[in-house]
């Protein structure tokens, strides 16, 4: 199967530290690839230069073989993609169904003439509920963003992002801050989705979780490659358990 | 259901607003800006109309009723100057309108007297448009251009100084001033070295001040109002510039002297009120007002005191206060009043001397007088 | 209906379609702006010159909108690369630089204005219907853009930018459509008060001028359209109801402005949520 | 020699408008406040300034009552007006701030009248000439003033403990209250110097003008907005830089493009410049 997504020799600079030195990987149609390494490996800087919110010194992007390294971020996610943020960033003005429902409605925002011309939200309203409940947060629809926990907002960030109905969706640790029963129920249903054929790459810490729904993992530290493969392979790997637990 | 709520407490709340009743005295409207940076010559016309309404009333009134003053703030701001006329016509039935303000709020209220052809004086204001509203509009003091050209002959002739510098106010006063100065100059054999501008709100002249001094002129043409004059005559004075400067009657008031200070020795204005005037008018007005303001007279007071004098004045003669009548009684007066003899033309303008005073031991006093009758003739039309 | 009030009355629509347009972009897309008062003059000198050289009323008027718009585009332009208060304060550059170069060119009067500016032909309070019609359809328009996907968008680009860019919103066209769509409306209120003054001076579009309308919106409750409205012709009317206390009337106005905003930030249409119960989404 | 004096002309004004401009920039720094009623302060000073010199003689006392009395009231200010709304979005400080502003603007009127004050002998008006340039007193003073107070901010920021404990919190009030510095304590002094600040210059420009009316604060108030955006968000060199560069292009301006833009349109058109190219300031926001 040819690359969904690929990167090439992505160096990202940040004033005089070199966060990324010439990353590359690919990821297939409907895999599901972790990027794993230790904090400050440059995984959230890689996952953000894909989507065009880091400017890299150099790299080359290409979904479907198609170059996107120069396109705004907007134009790189209506090509198929989806990021789910480290940090919650909620509309802190809307209710949980509401933050859904804008992203549902994201053919009717495409440009302004649609946006103007659509009116109801009602259909809009209906693929968020499904997808409230494919996350089990149905039952908060209604209450602001603002009152809500960091689980229940790292829930809403998933249903958020496949609103959108993305072709690759990029998580960036959505199994942070939850306690371990919320997050194998989370990590489930990422594998479910993953397994109805969407292309998924995950940044976590999470090990167990990771090894349990991964097909492959990418291993990064300060900012270089390190290790891929399959996860229990490359979890044996020495130089990945010193990287990890440190020597 | 929300959008008929709102409609309806809107014309409530205007409707509400229109019960002015009829009374046994005589109303006369007046704006001034009581607010806003022209707040000084607000607090001064109100002073000069007072005294005036005390002196009629004290003298038995008009028509053997009392005189009433209705004053309201403009602002000194055109888009409010309107709906304080619809309120002087429409609300408090004033007979007469009388503007203490600036150019841009009595240009604006001249338009709504005219259409409700209610006779309607401006005192001190001296935008050329004015008079252009309507023949139910008048203006008691010389134009802007006529003071300009007076400024050109008092430097040209009577001071015998050939290379001038102007420094110009960037508002419609100092405009109009420029326009006469630089329209008659060349007949007094005045050479205008350089014209630099400056806007309203300037108090520190620093920039301007060291280029004059490096243009060494004989004389100065500097309009401006004294809250920017005194800053500007002390900055220039301190500079080494010894260079007479003439101003206009925006300095007039004892408020210059005291911002400029000794630097405001020798400095001579165009203005309309003499101090040392032997006028039974003129003299006992400058003795009243003092009593009154508890500070000396100027010439925004004396002017909005003629105005409304005449006012009084015209009714008189008209035997009725139906301002058709009253209106055409103010075309044919004839009056001496604090500010000079007042008798207008088919404009609405007056012809007056133009009185220069000069500041001596930090006192106005009188210079010399200009009256050549073509020099300071007003536009006919 | 005497003279007086339809005076006031014509201020008061005029001043409704002006806070509603900035509520556009202030209130619906978040983009602060404190030179609203440029486009309010740049639609009354496009009025006041096209009608002296003799164009009818519709045109000029619809001439005042789109140059008004057209400027308030490339004035949005800023708003994609300065945020909040920085935009604020170019905005207000904007409105100065605005009234500099006009005050300085005689074409457009310079210091004097343009007066003499022809009647638009209808009776006063004609004149007062035709103003209040313009002032119903903004705040229709208004309130359909507050409904509709576009509003949804404004809402999210207020909220968060850079969430909104990872969902595939452009932000940049709905930016610069927020700002055309208020400062095309403005324009036409710039147009509408033209006729209403027949006459103009550049020192009615200044900064204090952008400070009147932004404080109507932010009074009213920003994004609220009925709470801006509600406080436009509170706002308006306040200083004639005090007209007869006029040394303190200024006094009030800035207590006011300053005691809304220290104890009801949300403004007074935090009083319409509280009688109707739903945030007005 | 005409380039020379319009340049010290230039550094006079410029120097009237870093000292505001520096206050309002270490407030702003803090608490990302526009806080336009600091002009207001710039005002009281100065109406205060001229009558204590006037009732008793002597400008030194004006001085210090004038900015013991501004500083207190800018502190009172802060606790009254910005500490409840801070969490709220920009817009509502900077609207509560102009209404203030406006109604400190009457009350002076109402208080003071509205023909404005100035001073029965003005002090520090002795002419001196120093290469042929005449220059008062009051105005080499406004200068050395400018520097000295700007000096002594700079090294109290980078050297003391009070210095760095602003910077601290200017940086990330958290962090800097886990280091046990009181944010509240900060921005009391940071209001009350800030505050003192615009009352030096008020003073001073009493002394400039000899005018002081309830409107004089207006220029400062949206200039100063301007220049502590030029300068850099809470960065006291920069704002020292952008004053002085802002003080010498307006009076270089006034006279060689003074029929094009007038003196505003100048500044602003150098804000809107400068921003466009550099959208966070002339220097690195602090």
């Amino acid at each position: 199967m040819a690359a969904i997504l690929s990167a090439e020799a992505v160096t990202v600079r940040f004033g005089g530290i070199t966060a990324l030195k010439d990353v590359s990987f690919e990821v297939k149609q409907g895999e599901f690839l972790s990027l794993i390494g230790p904090n400050g490996a440059g995984k959230t800087t890689l996952l953000k230069t894909i989507t065009g919110i880091v400017k890299p010194a150099n790299a080359s992007i290409k979904i479907n073989d198609r170059e996107i390294t120069k396109l705004p971020t907007h134009s790189r996610i209506r090509l198929g993609l989806a990021l789910t943020h480290q940090i919650v960033s909620p509309f802190k003005s809307m209710t949980v169904l509401q933050n859904v429902m804008f992203a549902a409605g994201y053919k009717k925002v495409r440009n302004i003439g649609l946006s103007i011309l659509n009116f109801s939200r009602s259909s809009e309203k209906k693929d968020a509920m499904a997808f409230l409940e494919m996350v089990d947060i149905a039952q908060y629809k209604n209450f602001p963003v603002s009152t809500m926990p960091l689980g229940i907002l790292k829930r809403l960030e998933v249903a958020r992002a496949l609103a959108i109905k993305p072709k690759i969706l990029l998580l960036d640790e959505p199994l942070a801050g939850l306690n371990s029963q919320e997050a194998s129920r989370l990590a489930d249903t990422i594998k479910l989705i993953s397994q109805n054929g969407m292309t998924t790459v995950m940044i976590e810490h999470n090990l167990s979780e990771v090894l349990r729904i991964s097909d492959r993992l990418y291993v990064l530290d300060n900012g270089k490659y390190l290790a891929s493969g399959n996860p229990k392979e490359v979890m044996k790997q020495p130089e990945v358990r010193t990287a990890y637990l440190g020597s | 259901m929300k959008k008929m709520m709102l409609i309806a407490t809107l014309c409530f709340v205007v409707a509400g607003l229109g019960t002015g009743w009829a009374d046994d005295t005589i109303k006369i409207g007046l704006h001034v800006p009581l607010t806003g940076f022209a707040a000084s010559d607000g607090k001064s016309s109100t002073f000069g109309a007072e005294l005036a309404v005390k002196q009629i009333n004290e003298a038995g009134g008009v028509l053997d009723k009392k005189l009433e003053l209705v004053i309201y703030d403009d602002q000194a701001n055109p888009s409010q100057s309107i709906p304080v006329a619809n309120k002087l016509i429409g609300q408090d039935r004033v007979v007469v309108g009388v503007s203490g303000s600036y150019s841009g709020p009595t240009r604006s209220a001249a338009g709504v007297f005219q259409e409700a052809q209610i006779p309607y004086l401006s005192a001190y204001a001296i935008h050329p448009d004015i008079t252009r509203a309507g023949n139910y509009v008048f203006r008691t003091s010389f134009l802007g251009e006529v003071q300009g050209r007076a400024g050109a002959k008092l430097i040209g002739e009577i001071m015998d100084k050939k290379r001038v510098i102007m420094i110009t106010l960037k508002n419609d006063f100092g405009k109009s001033l420029a326009a006469g100065f630089k329209e008659k100059a060349a007949d007094f054999g005045i050479t205008i070295v350089n014209e630099y501008e400056y806007s309203m709100k300037d108090r520190q002249f620093g920039a301007i001040v060291a280029k004059v001094k490096a243009d060494n002129p004989e004389a100065i043409y500097a309009s401006g109002y004294y809250f920017t004059a005194g800053p500007l005559i002390s900055e220039l004075r301190a500079s080494g510039v010894n260079a007479p400067v003439i101003g206009q009657e925006g300095y007039d008031g004892s408020k210059f002297i005291e911002i400029a200070g000794k630097a405001a020795e020798g400095v001579i204005i165009t203005t309309s009120l003499d101090r040392d005037s032997k006028v039974p008018e003129t003299a006992n007005y400058i003795a009243e007002f003092e009593k009154l303001a508890g500070y000396p007279a100027d010439m925004v007071s004396a002017s909005v005191h003629t105005a409304v004098k005449i006012a009084a004045q015209a009714m008189e003669n008209a035997k009725s206060t139906d301002p058709v009548k009253i209106r055409d009684a103010i075309s044919r007066i004839s009056m001496k009043a604090s500010t000079g003899t007042i008798e207008f033309n088919a404009l609405g303008e007056v012809q007056k001397n133009v009185q220069n005073q000069i500041v001596r031991d930090g006192k106005w006093h009188h210079h010399s007088v200009i009256d050549d009758p073509e020099l300071l003739a007003p536009p006919e039309k | 209906m005497g003279p007086y009030e339809i005076s006031l009355a014509t201020g008061v629509g005029i001043y409704v379609i002006l806070a509603v347009s900035l509520n556009l972009i202030t209130g619906y897309c978040g983009q602060i702006s404190l030179g609203h008062a440029a486009f309010f003059g740049i639609g009354a000198y496009t009025v006041a010159l096209l009608s002296k050289l003799g164009w009818p009323m519709y045109l000029t008027l619809a001439a005042g909108l789109s140059s008004a718009g057209i400027i308030g585009v490339i004035i949005g332009l800023t708003s994609l690369r300065v945020k909040e208060d920085f935009l604020a304060i170019v905005t207000m550059g904007v409105a100065f630089l605005f009234v500099g170069i006009v005050r300085q060119q005689e074409f457009f009067g310079g210091e004097m204005g343009i007066s003499g500016i022809p009647s638009h032909g209808m009776t006063k309070f004609a004149y007062l219907c035709f103003v209040l019609v313009f002032a119903m359809l903004s705040i229709l328009f208004s309130w359909y853009v507050k409904k509709a996907w576009i509003g949804f968008a404004f809402d999210a680009v207020a909220d968060d930018e850079g969430t909104a860019r990872t969902l595939g919103l452009d932000i940049k066209s709905y930016k610069l459509t927020a700002f055309a769509m208020g400062t095309s409306m403005a324009g036409l209120a710039g147009g509408l008060y033209a006729y209403y003054t027949r006459f103009i001076v550049p020192e009615t579009f200044g900064f204090i001028e952008s400070i009147t309308i932004l404080s109507m919106v932010a009074v009213g409750g920003i994004g609220s359209t009925f709470g801006v409205v509600f406080a436009t012709v509170l706002l308006v009317m306040m200083p004639e109801v005090f007209r007869f206390i006029n040394d303190y009337k200024l006094l009030l106005y800035g207590a006011l402005l300053f005691g809304v905003m220290r104890f009801k930030p949300e403004g007074l249409s935090g009083f319409y949520t509280l009688l109707t119960g739903n945030k007005e989404k | 020699m005409l380039f020379i004096e319009l340049f010290i002309q230039g550094l006079i004004q410029g120097s009237t408008y870093a000292i505001i401009a520096v206050g309002l920039t270490l407030i702003y720094g803090l608490l990302r406040v526009l806080h336009v009623a600091h002009a207001g302060l710039f005002t009281l000073a100065a109406y205060l300034g001229v009558t204590v010199t006037n009732q008793f003689g002597s400008l030194s006392l004006g001085i210090v009552v004038a900015t013991l009395t501004s500083g207190i009231v800018g502190v009172v200010i802060y606790r009254l007006v910005y500490e409840p709304i801070l969490n709220k979005p920009p817009y509502v400080a900077l609207i509560a701030s102009i209404g203030l502003y406006i109604a400190m603007e009457e009350l002076f009127r109402l208080i003071f009248g509205p023909f404005g004050l100035s001073f029965s002998s003005a002090p520090l008006q002795n002419v001196v000439v120093i290469f042929g340039i005449h220059l008062r007193a009051c105005q080499i003073i406004t200068v050395i003033t400018n520097v000295v107070l700007l000096g002594i901010l700079a090294w109290i920021a980078q050297k003391t403990r009070v210095g760095i404990g602003w910077r601290a919190t200017v940086d990330d009030p958290e962090m800097s209250a886990s280091f046990g510095i009181d944010p509240i304590r900060v921005r009391y002094l940071v209001f009350f110097v800030g505050s003192a600040l615009a009352a030096v210059a008020g003073v001073l420009v009493a002394l400039l003008t000899n005018l002081v009316e309830p409107t004089m604060g207006a220029v400062p108030s949206y200039k100063s907005l301007a220049i502590i955006v030029l300068g850099g968000l809470g960065n006291v060199f920069g704002t020292l830089i952008a004053s002085l560069a802002l003080g010498v292009i307006e009076a270089f301006g006034t006279i060689y493009i003074g029929d094009f833009l007038d003196r505003d349109a100048i500044a602003f058109a150098f804000l809107v410049v400068v921003l466009m190219i550099k959208p966070t300031g002339l220097f690195k926001s602090r």
